[in-house]
């Protein structure tokens, strides 16, 4: 793998770039593999590249219907964050945080990891509560996390509308400062190009067609490029797991939803954070480009479409307008939608199946690409040891049956 | 924007409804009976159907009914749209998955015609 | 006897509605129509029995067809649902209705309730109003589709709302939650303003 | 300044019509009809902008909404807007507009220098770089970048301006009103049907407006005045102007953004909203939205005088304003030499049409030659020279393959160059439908191939080139639109006559060679022009493994400027295809999303841009009451909620303390009107609450009132209240105020999908009835004024009891129940008797010292009794068990919802998270809500959490803080002591019983 550098650019610049090798291979499938991972968005491709590096794993393929990161890596709004409420996912995030912090580095690839911190707004009693709740539960674990009033709010990011006449008052937020974006498609790229120098198959343009399982273990996929036999098998298929899981005629606790997300034409910097507002549906940032990137609301309904209703749309901005009235004279440029797998406790599957050498990872709601380092790290543990590593054991499939689900919804406003 | 035909009141628009989850799960006559395991694929599992989705809605906005809609997940087709306590027969869930892919198959472009069960995938383009 | 003990939620958005209103032919205009009786009964439409029951009180058999109401001197019953119906009548008309139906339906699976005081009313009207509706309603407004005769339940702006075509001048009736009344009247107000200036 | 390049014959603009306008802060004249650019071209201004990385000179390269060159920063102040095109803007008197993204300005840019490293600045080249040292990436390199990027600048002051929505529906939409879609529209709108026209343009016309054809042995544009005033004249039909439909959404959902006071200047309009926002319903839907011309890749390809071969016949047959003294047309096809042949009717030299085809006998390129304009085949232009303005370019022959020069250069002096590389039929509205497309290879471009939606498409969008042909087109689909939808027997009516040349195919050379490799020298080959990617960024991104057109796309961001690729997509994935050695549709296309053109924030938010229009602010009858009494509201849901009723210097604590012991010592009234209110009737409504509740329902007496949790099936609580039994079959049940609408769509959902048999009605009377809490030791006597002709004695109106009767002089329910632990009376009168009641209570309680108070206090006192209040005390984890509330589950019964979840592994466990209270060691001092709790007083990191404060105030009737919490296994730690955390601060608690206060309950009698 040639080292990316700044040297390395000037090198290359000499030949007018004409001596770049290629960032991976475009690699035939082989007939058998010790592993193959189904999906090469980010998560699948950091499985396979911390399997080859942490497990010694190579003999591994992954294998993407389409292109990579071409799923959800590529169509969200890239936020990441490691402030969750409940110990299970507070110290699973922040695994994946501190990961994120030497990404660039450890792939050798710029991710552009920006710690421009993240605020999420509270806007009623019942949002405070809860907000004051989580920044003393992420403190306790170790997790960066500050309660901010509605004047240091408006210190953090100028434009935002504390006025106490707002439809939306801002009663302060709790701010993680070493949150932020990253470059999404880089994180999909700088994996697959980790992944395939350690002699991963990156194989696009390759579909799971059905499962090869005999007496209740894995043997291998059927493709669209041929049968490929599998000691072991790992879905990271975002949006189609129920399809692909039904495959091997597993039935998930999952609902696969339509997620918006949209970006602004660029213009000079007016938002220098991440701002959150769960209770309005509102996530605004804005790009290197200039662009505001915006996330909206799930769409309620199962939808495999990759589009999602104006309506929510239109509800969004106008909630956001409340809160940054200076957006209003901003251009939509260009909106899309994505498939977000969600769970009944908003929080992920993570680990083995009913099916022996069949492993999910799934469920991530709109949690996935602040996930992705964690997510591939402690997946490829639990493919390489056939268990789970401690950070994803309290996300088994097993949970819906004992009970013990993990959460993630926040408390519903005060009721009385 | 869906545009949904509420047995009783007519085409609404999708903002008028609430999603009530996918239809038929009927609750155990006798929970008690069941494992836990049992138990949890009642309340938990659901199929998430890509393709004919039996699904509930309820027209909070209006007459306040539950009803069922099959709906194609993929296209968001509205297939039918049937009473609460009704069956509806389609003869093949996936008909319509399958005419469209039929139908982009007939298409000159190599890439669909070469591989026209990847139809219900070929929008995967375009992004962040 | 006069309810003298009874106050309108919106009493303080009178004169806003006054000013907002435009007269003229190509104007638009919002009152409220306060205490109006209203009885919410629920039954099966199938059963004679019960048409009967009704219809000895109304003089109305329920209609049957979504979307629609009758009317026969000052009683009015909306079609609601398949299985409800609301009766609209004449300030303080509700105590003696109630009476009369919970009487004549006695014994059957019927549910007969006073609402009086769960809608307040808004009445629309004048040439832009069915633009006004436009901009307030995700249903089909023009002068083919939705004509006098039909009642339905949606939104209006945010509001849930059972709105009743009266007649064809047009006017519009809204039977609004009295903790939306307040909210209904700005949206209604603020839409009617660029009016102002085109009458 | 005088238009030096203003011709005598723009059709469309009024010459005597002066309008003044300054550009970056140069005063200039342009013309009535003028667009801002059409204005800078009659002036000769060219240079109108920088690129986005390298801040090259660039100039006006279109007529319309894909220009990506023209970025304008118009007028100033609050009114101000960024990234406008040029293009677009209508001129009005005084307009004041400058470039965006140059500094100090568009003639001398700083940023120019990074012309120097452009070699550097290759596509993703900051992936490969500012890595090291990381510390940098946050201090130096991106706080760098961030400043270099973006174009203009938003204003900082709220937008005056207002927006609006409509709801339409139609029969047929026709979208775009050119030839195909005026015909369209004639079409269907003769059958009677609804139709709406709609066109993003400022008048209907299309391509019609910029070129000269012959319609009916008449200027064309005779004809189309002729269909507009037609189609004027039917009250069926709708037109839109300045209408950009932007969005094709699910089930024939189309939406509309129209500017309707933006050309009249800042502020000249504002009874109207500035723009609007339409959404369409249609049974049909009719597709013109015409196509874009193609610019060619070239050496050197972007420097100002360079445009649109057919913009710039647009600028000099609609503007009358020339591109410039001497032009070279440069072309693939035979369309340009059209263009040609205007522009030197129009006065333009035009000594040169350069043709990269080897054979151009058409009839057009023949009329050009008769016109003495020099045509050379088979040759490009293979370099350009001019900073800020074209000044020479040169010529030479090409091989057949487009490969390489084969002859001699020649050099041409010459201030323009009209390119034309074929044309891209405008699918994205069909492909938004998810129509899908396919690739025309004599066409070179993306047809609309499957629709999926009920939708045709006319004209140049369907690759109809010949405008006879999409006029017939164009009566045919609007006539069987409109039968589609009911109306007419389909029947097109005749087209009109055009005058039809015919044109020879194109040839299709993506990229054009020049005399060194392309990407190795100096010359540069633009294919998208905002975001400076060159072929050589593309051909980059392939051999770098980017060989999806996606990955290409985002690497080198080709289509990702406010363009949305409309000039670059195509040429960008045939020059991929090309490096990758595939046929163009084995490489893809582009899935097309809204919007077709940019649409404002707040046109999308429409009235929605007001936060109380967006959403609702629910409000009680006493509303009023609370206000004038200086109440401060708390938001529940929508509602509006009295929180307190502070007095003159009262903070919230003090207030609060008052209030509180005004109520145990006197009488207080709350306002608890938003409670949830569902009157349920039905033989088997008893039966209906023992599934729906935990607790036991057939025996409740009628008359009395119980109180109840509802459960999901997992087990766990989502909302409580009391139900009381108004008659056999008849009850009232109450919620939370949170939850009214969620439980009644519950009880229904049960009701119509599990039990259908069930004979029980529920329908909502949560606003029927305003609710009125009277409670403490003074309550009874309050009650006794009010309504003397009832009896309030606790035999005759027991604990959990009901009565109706006359208070106050209406009709009234009164329940005696109790939030507070003291005597209480809720009254419930009908909504409109609400402020009556109020003030009565007010009225004949001042004696009594009567004390109105709000959610707070009535926090605090159920506190100091330990009830629970969902979603502050509970999550949706918790069990009645887990609440300490076992004995609110009837062991009698076998079944109710969530039962069965009890015994799962971990719902069963003994030691969950329970409910219990908290003492302070310190009386004084009063817990954080949100406070974590350990077992522990120091801990490790991460530490073992045991639950957290869900409740904590100071009771000033205790006079000692108290608080409710969750904690790990606390029903059987009662009197230990654990240590609550809240941000560093560690505060020493005791488990105690979360009755805190009378706990034999002897208030609530009096």
């Amino acid at each position: 793998m040639s080292r990316f550098s700044i040297f390395s650019l000037a090198r290359n610049a000499m030949s007018w770039h004409q001596n770049w090798p290629s960032q991976w291979r475009s690699p035939e499938p082989k007939p058998e593999y010790d592993v193959v991972i189904i999906g090469a968005g980010g998560h699948g491709l950091a499985t396979a590249y911390y399997l080859a590096k942490e497990h010694g794993i190579t003999n591994v393929a992954v294998i993407e219907k389409g292109w990579l990161g071409g799923g959800n890596t590529g169509r969200n709004t890239t936020i990441v964050r490691s402030n969750y409420l409940w110990d299970e996912s507070g110290l699973f995030y922040e695994n994946a945080m501190k990961l994120w912090e030497n990404l660039s580095q450890e792939l050798n690839y710029n991710v552009m990891f920006s710690q421009r911190g993240v605020m999420n707004l509270a806007h009623n009693l019942g949002d405070v509560r809860e907000s004051v709740r989580r920044v003393n539960a992420n403190n306790l674990n170790g997790i960066d996390a500050e309660w901010l009033n509605a004047e240091q709010v408006k210190e953090f990011c100028p434009i935002i509308n504390i006025s106490k006449n707002s439809r939306y008052p801002v009663l302060g937020a709790t701010l993680q400062r070493r949150g932020g974006t990253a470059r999404h498609d880089a994180v999909a790229w700088g994996y697959a190009r980790g992944a395939d120098a350690m002699g991963v198959d990156v194989i696009q343009n390759c579909e799971v067609q059905g499962l090869v399982v005999e007496g209740g273990v894995i043997k291998g996929v059927r493709t669209s490029r041929g049968e490929i036999k599998a000691k072991k098998v790992a879905m990271a298929c975002a949006g189609h797991t129920s399809v692909v899981a039904e495959m091997a005629g597993i039935r998930l606790p999952i609902e696969s939803h339509p997620l918006q997300a949209l970006v602004s034409e660029p213009m000079k910097p007016v938002i220098d954070c991440v701002v959150m507002s769960n209770a309005v549906h509102v996530y605004v940032s804005q790009s290197d480009k200039g662009e505001l990137v915006m996330g909206a609301g799930i769409d309620p309904y199962v939808g495999y479409s990759q589009r999602g209703s104006l309506h929510v749309i239109e509800n969004q901005l106008a909630a956001a307008m409340e809160l940054f009235p200076l957006f209003s004279r901003t251009r939509l440029m260009r909106s899309w939608g994505g498939i977000v797998d969600t769970c009944p406790d908003a929080s992920p599957i993570v680990g083995k199946t009913p099916v022996k050498n069949l492993y999910v990872n799934a469920g991530w709601g709109t949690g996935g690409f602040k996930a992705t380092p964690g997510s591939g790290f402690c997946y490829a543990h639990t493919i390489a040891k056939d268990e789970p590593h401690p950070l994803n054991a309290p996300f088994s499939i097993d949970r819906f049956i004992t009970g013990a689900l993990v959460d993630e919804h926040g408390a519903a406003g005060v009721a009385h | 924007m869906l545009y949904i035909k509420c047995p009783w009141c007519g085409e609404r628009d999708e903002t008028e409804y609430h999603y009530g989850g996918e239809a038929h799960i009927a609750r155990p006559e006798n929970p008690d009976e069941l494992t836990d395991a049992e138990w949890a694929e009642y309340v938990f599992m659901r199929t998430n159907t890509k393709g004919v989705h039996r699904e509930r809605w309820v027209h909070s906005d209006g007459c306040r009914r539950w009803f069922n809609v099959a709906r194609n997940t993929v296209t968001n087709e509205i297939v039918a749209v049937y009473k609460a306590g009704e069956k509806l027969d389609l003869p093949d869930a996936t008909a319509p998955v399958k005419a469209a892919a039929k139908a982009s198959a007939k298409s000159p472009a190599p890439s669909e015609a070469k591989k026209p069960a990847r139809k219900t995938a070929a929008d995967k383009k375009e992004g962040a | 006897m006069v309810d003298n003990f009874r106050r309108s939620i919106i009493a303080n958005k009178a004169e806003a509605m006054v000013n907002g209103s435009v007269t003229g032919d190509n104007g638009v205009v919002l009152t409220e129509i306060p205490f109006l009786a209203q009885v919410n009964i629920r039954g099966n439409s199938d059963d004679k029995k019960f048409v009967a029951g009704v219809k000895s009180v109304t003089g109305l058999a329920v209609p049957t067809t979504p979307n629609s109401y009758v009317t026969k001197g000052d009683l009015t019953i909306f079609w609601l649902s398949p299985d409800e119906w609301q009766i609209i009548g004449p300030v303080d008309a509700q105590n003696d209705l109630v009476a009369k139906l919970r009487d004549a339906l006695s014994g059957q699976h019927v549910a007969v309730i006073d609402v009086s005081g769960n809608r307040t009313t808004l009445e629309l009207s004048g040439a832009q109003a069915r633009n006004v509706m436009k901009k307030s309603c995700r249903l089909d407004m023009d002068p083919q589709s939705f004509v006098p005769g039909q009642v339905v339940q949606t939104r209006v702006a945010k509001a849930p709302v059972i709105l009743q075509m009266l007649d064809d001048k047009p006017v519009f009736r809204m039977f609004v939650r009295p903790s939306f009344a307040e909210y209904l009247v700005d949206w209604l107000l603020d839409a009617m303003s660029e009016y102002r200036y085109s009458a | 300044m005088t238009e030096k390049f203003r011709t005598s014959q723009g059709t469309r603009v009024d010459r005597s019509k002066v309008i003044n306008f300054t550009f970056n802060g140069k005063a200039y004249r342009g013309a009535e009809g003028d667009t801002l650019a059409s204005a800078l071209v009659a002036n000769g201004v060219h240079l109108v902008g920088r690129s986005f990385k390298t801040h090259r000179p660039r100039g006006i390269l279109t007529c319309g909404s894909e220009e990506p060159n023209a970025i304008i920063q118009l007028e100033t102040g609050p009114r101000s807007e960024p990234n406008l095109r040029a293009t677009q803007i209508e001129l009005y008197e005084g307009l004041i507009a400058k470039s965006v993204n140059c500094w100090p300005s568009v003639n001398f840019d700083v940023l120019a220098v990074n012309g120097l490293a452009s070699r550097l600045f290759v596509a993703g080249f900051y992936y490969k770089t500012f890595m090291d040292p990381k510390s940098m990436w946050m201090t130096v390199y991106e706080p760098m970048i961030r400043r270099m990027a973006g174009l203009g600048v938003l204003p900082r002051e709220k937008d005056p301006d207002t927006y609006d929505h409509m709801n339409e529906f139609c029969e047929v939409m026709v979208i775009g009103a050119g030839p195909a879609g005026l015909a369209a529209a004639l079409a269907a709108g003769k059958s009677g049907a609804r139709v709406v026209l709609c066109d993003e343009q400022v008048e209907f016309g299309g391509s019609l407006l910029n070129s000269k054809e012959i319609i009916d042995g008449r200027p064309a544009l005779e004809w189309v005045a002729s269909a507009v005033a037609e189609l004027e004249a039917m009250d069926n039909v709708r037109l839109l102007k300045r209408a950009n439909a932007f969005g094709y959404y699910d089930h024939n959902y189309i939406t509309v953004h129209e500017r309707r006071t933006d050309h009249f200047g800042p502020g000249a309009k504002p009874e109207l909203a500035r723009h609007r926002v339409w959404h369409f319903r249609a049974k049909q839907v009719v597709l013109a939205t015409g196509s874009h011309e193609r610019p060619l890749v070239f050496a050197d390809n972007d420097r100002p005088g360079i445009m649109l071969a057919a913009s710039g016949q647009a600028y000099a047959n609609r503007y009358g304003a020339l591109p410039g003294k001497r032009g070279v047309v440069f072309t693939n096809n035979d369309s340009a030499y059209k263009v040609a042949i205007d522009l030197v009717d129009a006065g333009m030299a035009i000594p040169l049409v350069v043709d990269l085809r080897e054979v151009a006998d058409g009839e057009l390129p023949n009329t050009a030659r008769q016109k003495g304009i020099e045509v050379v085949t088979g040759a490009g232009i293979v370099a350009t020279e001019g900073r800020k303005r074209l000044k020479a370019i040169e010529i030479a022959q090409i091989s057949s393959d487009g490969e390489k020069i084969t002859g001699a250069k020649r050099r041409i002096e010459c201030d323009t160059i009209l390119m034309s590389g074929g044309w891209n039929p405008a699918v994205h509205l069909f492909s938004q439908s998810i129509g899908k497309l396919r690739y025309d290879e004599e066409k070179a471009c993306f047809l609309p191939n499957i629709s999926s939606q009920k939708e045709r498409t006319v004209g140049a969008c369907k690759g109809t080139f010949d405008l006879q042909s999409a006029l017939e087109e164009g009566m045919t689909a609007g006539a069987l639109a409109a039968q589609d939808s009911g109306f007419g027997k389909g029947k097109a009516p005749a087209a009109p006559k055009a005058v039809v040349v015919a044109e020879k195919p194109l040839k299709a050379i993506w990229v054009v060679p020049t005399d060194h490799p392309v990407g190795q020298g100096p010359r540069k080959h633009f294919v998208d022009y905002q975001h400076d990617v060159t072929a050589a960024d593309i051909m980059l991104a392939a051999r770098e493994g980017m060989h999806s057109v996606e990955h290409m796309k985002r690497f080198t961001t080709t289509g990702m400027a406010t363009d949305q690729g409309k000039l670059s997509n195509v040429n960008g994935l045939a020059i991929l295809s090309a490096q990758l050695g595939k046929a163009i549709p084995q490489v893809g296309t582009t899935t097309f999303r809204p919007p077709y053109t940019p649409v404002t924030f707040g046109a999308l938010a429409g009235r929605g841009i007001n936060g109380d229009l967006a959403d609702p602010v629910r409000r009680t009858p006493m509303y009023s009451w609370h206000l004038e009494h200086g109440a401060t509201f708390e938001p529940v849901g929508q509602w509006q909620r009295a929180w307190y009723y502070p007095k003159a210097g009262e903070d919230m604590h003090a207030a609060v303390t008052r209030e509180s012991k005004a109520l145990r010592d006197g009488v207080g009234i709350l306002d608890a009107s938003t409670l949830g209110k569902i009157d349920i009737q039905g033989k088997d409504a008893a039966q209906f609450l023992n599934m729906i509740y935990t607790n036991a329902w057939l025996k409740l007496p009628v008359g009395s009132c119980r109180y109840g949790f509802m459960l999901k099936e997992d087990g766990m609580v989502f909302d409580d209240g009391v139900t009381s039994r108004l008659g056999e079959n008849h009850f009232h049940m109450t919620t939370t105020t949170g939850g009214a609408a969620g439980v009644l769509d519950w009880l229904e959902e049960y009701l119509q999908t599990e039990w259908p048999d069930l004979e029980v009605y529920c329908t909502s009377v949560t606003e029927e009835w305003s609710t009125l809490s009277i409670g403490g030791p003074k309550a009874r006597a309050l009650m006794e004024e009010l309504a003397p002709e009832m009896d309030f004695s606790n035999e005759a109106f027991p604990f959990m009891t009901w009565r109706e009767g006359e208070v106050a002089g209406v009709p009234a329910r009164v329940f005696r129940i109790s939030f507070t632990g003291d005597l209480s009376y809720e009254i419930n009168v009908r909504n409109w008797h609400g402020l009556h009641m109020w003030e009565k209570c007010m009225e004949l309680g001042a004696k009594y010292d009567i004390t109105p108070y709000g959610t707070e206090t009535m926090h605090v006192l159920r506190a100091e009794k330990g009830f629970v209040i969902i979603g502050q005390d509970t999550d949706g984890t918790q069990t009645p068990q887990d609440l300490g509330m076992d004995w609110i589950i009837a062991k009698s019964k076998s079944d109710f919802i969530g039962r069965r979840s009890f015994v799962r592994e971990d719902t069963k466990r003994p030691d969950r998270k329970q409910l219990v209270g908290l003492m302070t060691e310190n009386p004084k001092e009063v817990l954080t809500e949100g406070a974590q709790l350990t077992y522990e007083r120091v801990n490790p990191t991460p530490a073992p959490m045991v639950g957290h404060v869900t409740s904590a105030y100071w009771s000033p009737n205790l006079d000692h803080s108290i608080a409710m919490a969750m904690v790990k296994d606390g029903h059987n730690r009662m009197g230990q002591w654990i240590y609550a955390h809240d941000r560093g601060k560690v505060t020493k608690v005791k488990i105690v019983s979360p009755v805190f206060y009378d706990q034999k309950g002897e208030r609530r009698d009096g």
